[in-house]
């Protein structure tokens, strides 16, 4: 599978509340609903300039015990037409999605080194219960 | 109950408060088991829709579908446990856009005129041309050109050395 | 006008509940009130080597019976500076509008081939009252 | 501090409500709470020929009389790849942040004159409480 | 009273529940009418605001802005019944950016420097100059210069011909 980002889920900006906690790299639904679910990456490169990345990809993925294989919920993709250089860009997803409780919201990159996780303001994941 | 591990083949029901039978692989669960001895109702995964696993969910994972317009073909079809496969028109071979391939667009073949083929064209790599020419044909810049087609002042140096002999007399059926 | 795209409502991810119905490429309102409306679209490209398009668009907008045209709520358009092999990027659209109820919301697109319907995950369309 | 945008709120689709109140360019916050505050920015270019932008950013900021300093809660910051002929692009973002009565919220970009100010439906501002 | 189609200049308003005379373009319907003989209460569209249609909407529709920075200006002010229109600055062509060119920018019309106009610059199209110089102008390049700034070791080949026997007298006026 393709890797799975970390997140802060206290300091600064970041915060839970109503049951609905984090814990291993993911959102853990406290009651069954419907939930609005969202994420942003900024993603950036080159890191090594050998390494020429030909697109980059943002991953809303589902896991619950009700399943053995992860479900893909919201996809972001885009080929990357930059030139050598620095290049930057966000993918930000977002939809309303049925969840049941326990279940676990996760998000994975396509190449985890081109994650721009300096700033918290940049990459950020959420959900909320309407 | 509180909610606790459940024995091989049953799934916690947070709804029905208990383990319950998983539903096959090419269906979901309609209706959670009343106790854990009898059943849970579970029906088969509409048309357009599977499970490859057992399962206790509520609704089944939608198919894919293969992108006609990018000269995508269908290798097999979505089934009630398996989601469809896509490849490329007879002609084309993949060109990966992501790591995984997940993402593959289907470009033509290249036709080796004038040469052997080494390796012919598959859906995972494109046709293998022989580096050199076909008897008969002569090189031009990276093409190959038959013989034949050359007239007397259009053949070259190259062709000359290729062709010479036969250019005089005619139609080469050689090769 | 642009073509309207036509969408998946039960299969799946989707689903359609509180009376908020799908019917003839449209979410139908049932009630009155402000909603947070959205949608992505991953477009991808070239169709054919020969077609160059040089800019994608996704609008979002309102068709009512009170007013003979339709009205655009939210469009998401961006050039294209892809070269000639294959390219793919998602538009992310979504805002909160005041919408009557009888109010008709679809999706349109510059050019319906350039749109990628291969996966439910890359492209979704919702909305949900406050 | 980077360039604030102006916004229009009562014409057209653009409207406030429940005490929330734009004033001074700001969105002001009348009741503390978690918001979903969301933005979108159209850029477009070159406005000169001689004018080559490397990157557009928009940033969604806090101001509040707690702090001296404005706080960054969302950013979406982009290269260009775009030669020299009309580009056009989107930047969308959205998020739950926790705010404070009397919170200001305000969007920056990095060049003001890269802003295609002239569709409602391409950039627009809003916030509504959870 | 349930929903229904209303007759010809009248529509369904729902917080009414009954069908209500349309307000005219440049107006907007602020209350719904008490009951369908009398009349809705429309009010006229706040300025920077329209309404090209009759309609019972709650509000008029923000007026687009021409784009001054890519040397966009105003063909016709928006009015209440109808939205601005935007062309290019004097001097300047619509290079339209999507199919429907409604987002354009405006590039500086060519000056047909040396050359005869063959079409003028227009708000859709550049300026068409003439494929050959003027006389009194010889050809560098995809260039035409003036003669009388050729001086006789600048003047190549295309310049003797053209300026041959006008260079040798100084300043030639003609042309």
């Amino acid at each position: 599978h393709l890797p799975i980002l970390q997140w802060e889920d206290k300091r600064g900006l970041a915060f839970t509340k109503n049951n609905l906690s984090y814990s291993s790299n993911a959102l853990v639904i406290p009651v069954s609903g419907d939930y609005y679910v969202y994420a942003q990456v900024t993603f950036r490169g080159p890191v090594e300039s050998s390494h020429k990345p030909s697109s980059v990809t943002e991953i809303i993925t589902k896991v619950t015990d009700s399943y053995p294989e992860p479900t893909q919920l919201l996809t972001g993709t885009k080929t990357l037409s930059e030139n050598g250089n620095g290049w930057f860009q966000p993918i930000y997803l977002g939809a309303v999605v049925s969840l049941e409780v326990g279940d676990k919201l996760m998000v994975n990159v396509s190449d985890i080194r081109l994650v721009d996780y300096t700033k918290e303001h940049k990459t950020f994941f959420g959900a909320f219960l309407l | 109950a509180e909610r606790r591990q459940c024995p091989a083949g049953m799934n916690w029901i947070e709804t029905a408060r208990q383990c319950c039978p998983q539903c096959p692989a090419g269906t979901f669960l309609s209706e959670p088991c009343t106790s854990p001895e009898n059943g849970s109702v579970c029906l088969a995964c509409p048309a357009g829709t599977f499970r490859t696993q057992p399962n206790t969910l509520r609704e089944c994972q939608a198919c894919y579908e293969c992108d006609r317009q990018a000269f995508q073909s269908v290798l097999s079809n979505c089934s009630a446990t398996s989601n469809v496969a896509c490849g490329c028109e007879p002609g084309r071979f993949r060109v990966c856009l992501d790591k995984q391939c997940s993402e593959f667009s289907c470009r033509k073949c290249q036709s080796c005129t004038g040469r052997l083929i080494q390796r012919p064209c598959s859906e995972a790599q494109d046709t293998l041309c022989d580096s050199s020419c076909k008897p008969d044909f002569y090189r031009e810049g990276d093409e190959c050109r038959p013989c034949h087609t050359s007239t007397v002042d259009t053949c070259g140096k190259e062709c000359q050395q290729v062709c010479g002999s036969n250019s005089n007399q005619g139609m080469g059926t050689m090769g």
